[in-house]
C-alpha cells in the first residue's frame, strides 16, 4: 500500500466519524427519524475491508451500514438525504437509515433483520461462480447474527459449494443490551464458525491496517481458490445501540477503555511522517465541508410526492 | 382507578401472574437486563430473578420453540418477541408447531403459550420494521389472536391470555405504549372474544382494532360535529371474533366501515365484509367499506409513511362513501 | 396439441426458459440427482448440470435467501420449495427481502425470482404437511401469486413467472401433478393476472383455483343436470386479481360461490367476497359463498381429511344457498 | 447391565423391526396413507439410547419415530392404530406415521418439520431446570436436519444455559436422496457441533451397546452437571426415504455392504450364551404375534366419527 492509499483510508475514517456525529446531531434535532444506528468506533472495520475491493466486487451490510456505504464510495449528499427521508437519498428516501443502497457502487444494502443479509451474500456468491467470474462478495454483520440460523445455514452453504464470500462479523461486544458472553456458547466469535469446514480468523477491528490485511488476504484466497472466509473483527461502538438505547448495561469505564483504542487516533499515530499534523488538520477541515454540505444539500432536498408512495413496488 | 400507561398495564399483568402462578415466565430478546426494547418488563428481572425473565440471543426460531417446548411440559411462557416483524423467522415454530401440537397429538397436549409482540408502523422504521401480520395468525386455526387499544384492555387481556390454555398471539403497538388510561386497582381481567362498543352511535358503525380505535374515535367526533353519528366497535380480540357485536350494530347502522393498520389484501377487514356480508346481508344498505394501509412496503420518509398510513380524514371519507350511497339512493327513490 | 400431465407441463416450462435464457436456473432440496420430490425436475440435472440444476442442503432460509441475492445481482432462480409448509422457515426471506427489496432500494433492485412449492391436501400428510398458505403472500405487496389449475396453464403460467421480473410465488398442487391435459406443442405464454372462464353459465358464477377448480367443475355438472346453470372461473393468478372478470360474471348471475382449498378466515375468499360486495353491490341478489376447508390442522385419518376438505357437494350446497335466497325473495313478493 | 436388561433390549429391536416390516406391507396393501418412513436398519439407536433413560424422562423424535415411540414402550397396537387412522391411535388418528405422540410415556412427538424438534426439547430442557428436577430430555432427529437454523440456535441454546439435552443424530447417510457429503460442509455430522462448546461424539449407531453405552454417560453428565451432549450416531436405513422413494441414489452393493452389519443380527451374535437360539426363536415368535395382534387391533378398530373433526382444536 502506498502513502496516498493510507491517507486516502485515514481520510475515509474521519469522513465516517464526522458523518456519524453530524448525523446523530441531526437526530436530535429531528431532522432524521426512525431508528438511527451509529458506526462511531467501527471505522476501521469498513474502511479496512473494503479499500481492500474491486469496484467490481460486491458489498452488503445491516441496518449499521452508513460507514461501509461511505467506505465503498456513496455520496455523502445522499446517503444524509437518505436519513433525512429525501428524493435524492440514495434509496429515494424509502430507505431510511437501515436501507442503504447504491448500485453504482455495488453496496447492497442496508438490511434490517439480524443475520438477514448472510443469505443473500451467499446468493451473490453463487452468481459470481454462475457467471465464472472473479468478484469477490464481503458481507458485514453483528455479534448478535451469529446466533441466528441464517449465519448457519450460510455459512455451511458458501462452504460446501466454496462460494467467494467473506463474512465479516464486527463484534462490538454487544447485541443491544447483551454482551456477547450471554448470547454465544463460545464467547470468541471466531471460532462459532469452525465447524464449516473454511478459514476461520480474528483480527483487530480498531487497527485499519490489520483489517486491510485479513482483507488482502481474504481476497486473495476467495478470487483465486473461491475460498469463502469467516473473520471476526474484534470492535467497539462508542454510542448506544441506537439513539434510544440509554446504555445501562455497560460502564463508563470500558467505554473509556475502548476508546484509548481509538482506531482513527491510532491510525494517525502510525502515520506519522506520512501524514503531517497540518495533512491531518486539512483532511479535517475538507471533511467539515463536505459533511456541511451534506446537510445542506439533503436540506434543500425535496421529498417525493405523495404519488411516489405506489411507485417501485413492482418491476 | 389509577391512571397508568399501557406499557406500565402490560407490566403488572404479566408481574400479577407471575406472582400469582410460578409456572409462568417471560424469555425474549433483551427482555431482562435491558428491561424490554419498549421497556414493557420493567423490573420483571429484578423482583423474579434470571430463571424467570430470561435473556435469549437473538435467535427466534429457537426462543419460540423452546417457549413452546416448555409449555408441551406445562410451563406457562411468555415470549416477547421484539417486534412481530422478526416473528417471521419463527413462523414454523408457531404455526407448524404451537398451532398444530394439541390437535396432531389427539388432544394430549396443550400449548398454554403467549407470544406478545409489538407491531405497526408510524415511527418511520421503514418496511422490515413496520409490518401488521395479524391476518396471518387469524388464519391458523390453533391460535387466538388479541389487539387491545387501551391500557385497562391490555392488562385485563393479557392476564386471560396468560390464563388461557392455548397459544395466544398478543399484539401491542409500538404508538400506544405511552397512552394513557384508567385501570383499577383491583384485580380484573377481560374475556377473550369479546368486542367492546367505545361509542355508541346509529349512522354506520366503525370496526377497529388496536391503534386504529383511536383514529376511528377521533373520526367518530369529527363526524359528530357534522351530524353524523358513528358507533366504534373495539374488537379486542381478533381470534375468536365477536361477530354478533358486530351484526347487532350493523341491524342498527346499516354501514359498515372497517379500520386496520394492516393491508387490506386478505386482511382483517376482509375477514370481517366477508362474514358480515352473509350473516347481515338483509341490514346492509351501502357496500361495507375498509379502510387500510397502502399496499406499498412501508417507506421510511415521513411524509410518505404518514401517505400509507389511514388517518382520520381517510375514515371520514369511507363514512361518506357508505352515506352518499343512502344519499343517492333516496334521491333515486 | 400434446396430451400431458401437469408435471410435465412443469418442467417443460423449465427446460424451455432455461434453454432460453442462460440466467434462469433452478435451486431446491433434491431437485438435481433425486428430480424433484415430485419429480417435477425430472432429466434437467442431466440437460443442464449441476451449475444450473442445484441440489441444497435442508436449509430453506438459506435456500430462498441465495436465490433472492443471486437475483439482486441479475440471475433469475427458479427456487423449489419441496412444499410450501416448509416455506414457513423461509418467510423471513421472501417476504422481509424478496417483496421487499426493491421498494426499500428506492427502485433500483429487481428480484426477477419465482419460488415454486406443491400445497394442498388430500394425501394424509397430516397437519404439517398439508397447508394452503396462498392468501398470507396475496397480504404482502411485491409479491405475485400464481396458481394454476391445468397443465396448459401450468406451463404458460410458469414461463410468464419466469419471465416476470418480480418475486413470483407460483403455487402447484400434489394431486394436480399427474393431471393430463392438452399443452400446444409451439412456444406460447400466459399473462400473469388474466382469469379464465371455464364453463359459461348464467345462475350462479363459482370462482375457483388450482385443485379446486375441478371440484367446482364437478359440481357444476351436477348442478346442470338439476337445472343450474353455473359459470365457473378460474383465477388462474390471484394477485394481480382479475376482478373485472368476476364482476362482468356477476351482473350476469348475481350469485356467487368462492371454493378455496385454503382456510376460510382471511383466505383467498375473504378477499374476493370482501371486494365485490364493494364492487358488485347492486348485483348481488344473495350473500356470497365461501367454500373451504375445515378450520382444524389437517388430520391424518382419511375419514377427517375428506371430511375437511371442500367436495362437490359442499360446494353445490353453497350454490343452493344462494339460490334459496332467491326463492325465499320470490316468495316474499 | 443385567442380561435380562440386555434381552430386553434384542426384544424391542426385534419388535421394531417386525412392526415396520409389517407396516411396510400395510401400506402397501393400502391400510396406511400418508408418508411412511421405516427405521428398519437404525433399531440399535432408539434402543440403546430410550433403554437408559428413566420413565420420566422426555423423549421427543422426527417424522421417521415409530421404532422411537416403541422402545420408550408405546403400545405397538396404538401405534399401528395410528398408521391406520383410528380412533384407538396413540394420536387418536389425527397424527398419523409422523406425528406419534405418547404423554403417557413422556413421548413428545413425532414431528414432520426437519430439525423442527430441536428447539422444543431445549425448551424442555429449559423446563426440567426451571423445575430443578435432575430428567433429561433426548432428541432424535436426522443428518437432514444438521444444516437447518434451528440445530444451531437449540445447540446454542442449550449450551449456553446448560440444559441437560441430549441431542442424538442418527446419520443415516442420506437425507432423502442426498448423501451427507452433498449436504453438510464437514461431512462427519459431529464436528458440526463443535462449535457450541459442548461435549460431541460419534458413536456406531448399528452397535446397540456402544449406543447404549454412550447414553449412560451422557445421561450422567446431563442429570448430574446439566451439561447437553450431541452425539451422531453412525447408522443406515435399509429402505427408501419413505414409500415412495425409488432410491436410484445409491447402489445394491452399499446396501447389502451395510446389511453385515446389521444391529439385530450383530447383537444376536454377541448375547450368544446370554441369548440361546430358543431365546431367539421364541422372541421372534412373540413379536410375530405381538405383531399380528396390533394389526387386528388396528383393522378392527373404529375410526373417530366425522364430529371428532372439530375436536383437539383448542383446550
Ligand atoms: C431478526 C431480528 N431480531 C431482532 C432484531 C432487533 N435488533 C436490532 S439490532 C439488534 C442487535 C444486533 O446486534 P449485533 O448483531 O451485535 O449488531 P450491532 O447492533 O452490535 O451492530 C437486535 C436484537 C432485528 N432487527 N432482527
Ligand atoms: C423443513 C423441512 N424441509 C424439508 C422436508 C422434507 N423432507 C422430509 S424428510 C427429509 C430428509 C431428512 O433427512 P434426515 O434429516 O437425514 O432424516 P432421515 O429421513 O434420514 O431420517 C426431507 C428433505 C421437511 N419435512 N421439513
Ligand atoms: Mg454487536
Ligand atoms: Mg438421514
Amino acid at each position: 500500500m502506498d502513502k496516498q492509499e493510507k491517507i486516502e483510508m485515514y481520510r475515509q475514517m474521519v469522513l465516517i466519524r464526522k458523518f456519524e456525529d453530524k448525523a446523530g446531531e441531526m437526530y436530535m434535532q429531528g431532522k432524521i427519524g426512525g431508528f438511527l444506528h451509529l458506526y462511531i468506533g467501527q471505522e476501521a472495520v469498513a474502511v479496512g475491508f473494503i479499500s481492500a475491493l474491486r469496484p467490481d466486487d460486491y458489498v452488503i451490510g445491516a441496518y449499521r451500514e452508513h460507514g461501509q456505504a461511505l467506505a465503498r464510495g456513496a455520496d455523502p449528499k445522499r446517503v444524509m438525504a437518505e436519513l433525512f427521508g429525501r428524493s435524492t437519498g440514495l434509496s429515494r428516501g424509502k430507505g431510511g437509515s437501515m436501507h442503504m443502497f447504491d448500485l453504482e457502487h455495488n453496496f447492497l444494502g442496508g438490511h434490517g433483520i439480524v443475520g438477514g443479509g448472510m443469505p443473500l451474500a451467499a446468493g451473490m456468491g453463487l452468481a459470481v461462480n454462475y457467471r465464472e467470474t472473479d468478484q469477490v462478495v464481503t458481507c458485514f454483520f453483528g455479534d448478535g447474527a451469529v446466533n441466528e440460523g441464517a449465519f448457519h445455514e450460510s455459512l455451511n452453504l458458501v462452504s460446501l459449494w466454496n462460494l467467494p464470500v467473506i463474512y465479516v462479523c464486527e463484534n462490538n461486544q454487544y447485541g443491544m443490551g447483551t454482551a456477547v458472553a450471554r448470547a454465544s456458547s463460545l464467547p470468541e466469535i471466531f471460532r462459532r464458525a469452525q465447524c464449516y469446514d473454511l478459514d476461520t480468523e480474528s483480527v483487530d477491528g480498531m487497527d485499519v491496517l490489520a483489517c486491510r490485511d485479513a482483507a488482502d488476504r481474504a481476497i486473495r484466497r476467495a478470487r483465486k481458490e473461491k475460498a469463502p472466509r469467516f473473520i471476526e473483527a474484534v470492535t467497539y461502538r462508542y454510542r448506544g445501540h441506537s439513539m434510544a438505547d440509554p446504555g445501562t448495561y455497560r460502564t463508563k469505564e470500558e467505554i473509556e477503555e475502548w476508546r484509548t483504542k481509538d482506531p482513527i487516533e491510532r491510525f494517525r499515530q502510525s502515520l506519522e511522517g506520512t501524514l503531517t499534523a497540518e495533512d491531518a488538520q486539512r483532511i479535517e477541515e475538507e471533511m467539515n465541508s463536505v459533511i456541511a454540505e451534506a446537510v445542506e444539500f439533503a436540506d434543500k432536498s425535496e421529498e417525493l410526492p405523495a404519488e411516489a408512495l405506489y411507485e417501485d413496488v413492482y418491476a | 382507578m389509577a391512571q397508568m400507561t399501557y406499557r406500565q398495564a402490560l407490566n403488572q399483568a404479566m408481574r400479577e401472574e407471575m406472582q400469582r402462578d410460578p409456572d409462568v415466565y417471560l424469555i425474549g430478546e433483551d427482555v431482562g437486563e435491558y428491561e424490554g426494547a419498549y421497556k414493557v418488563s420493567e423490573g420483571l428481572l429484578q423482583e423474579f430473578g434470571p430463571k424467570r425473565v430470561i435473556d435469549t440471543p437473538i435467535s427466534e426460531e429457537a426462543i419460540a420453540g423452546a417457549g413452546i417446548g416448555s409449555a408441551m411440559v406445562g410451563l406457562r411462557p411468555i415470549v416477547e418477541m421484539m417486534t412481530i416483524n422478526f416473528a417471521l423467522l419463527a413462523m414454523d415454530q408457531i404455526v407448524n408447531h404451537a398451532a398444530k401440537l394439541r390437535y396432531m397429538s389427539g388432544g394430549q397436549l396443550k400449548i398454554p403459550l403467549v407470544l406478545r409482540a409489538p407491531q405497526g408502523a408510524g415511527m418511520q422504521l421503514g418496511a422490515q420494521h413496520s409490518q401488521n401480520l395479524e391476518s396471518w395468525f387469524l388464519h391458523v386455526p390453533g391460535l387466538k389472536v388479541v389487539a387491545p387499544s387501551t391500557p385497562y384492555d391490555a392488562k385485563g387481556l393479557l392476564k386471560s391470555s396468560i390464563r388461557d390454555d392455548n397459544p395466544v398471539i398478543f399484539f401491542e403497538h409500538e404508538l400506544l405504549y405511552g397512552v394513557k388510561g384508567e385501570v383499577p386497582e383491583e384485580d380484573y381481567s377481560v374475556p377473550l372474544g369479546v368486542a367492546e362498543v367505545r361509542r355508541a352511535g346509529s349512522d354506520v358503525t366503525i370496526v377497529s382494532y388496536l391503534r386504529m380505535v383511536n383514529i376511528a374515535l377521533g373520526a367518530a367526533k369529527a363526524l359528530e360535529s357534522q351530524g353524523v353519528e358513528a358507533e366504534v366497535i373495539d374488537l379486542r380480540t381478533l381470534k375468536p371474533m365477536d361477530l354478533d357485536t358486530l351484526v347487532g350494530s350493523l341491524k342498527k347502522t346499516h354501514r359498515l366501515v372497517v379500520v386496520e393498520e394492516d393491508y387490506k389484501t386478505c386482511g382483517t377487514g376482509s375477514e370481517i365484509v366477508a362474514s358480515l356480508q352473509k350473516e347481515a346481508f338483509d341490514y346492509l344498505d351501502a357496500p361495507m367499506e375498509r379502510v387500510a394501509t397502502a399496499e406499498v412496503p412501508m417507506p421510511y420518509a415521513k411524509n410518505l409513511e404518514r401517505a400509507a398510513l389511514p388517518s382520520e380524514q381517510s375514515v371520514i371519507d369511507a363514512v361518506y362513501r357508505t352515506l352518499a350511497r343512502e344519499t343517492y339512493q333516496l334521491t333515486r327513490v
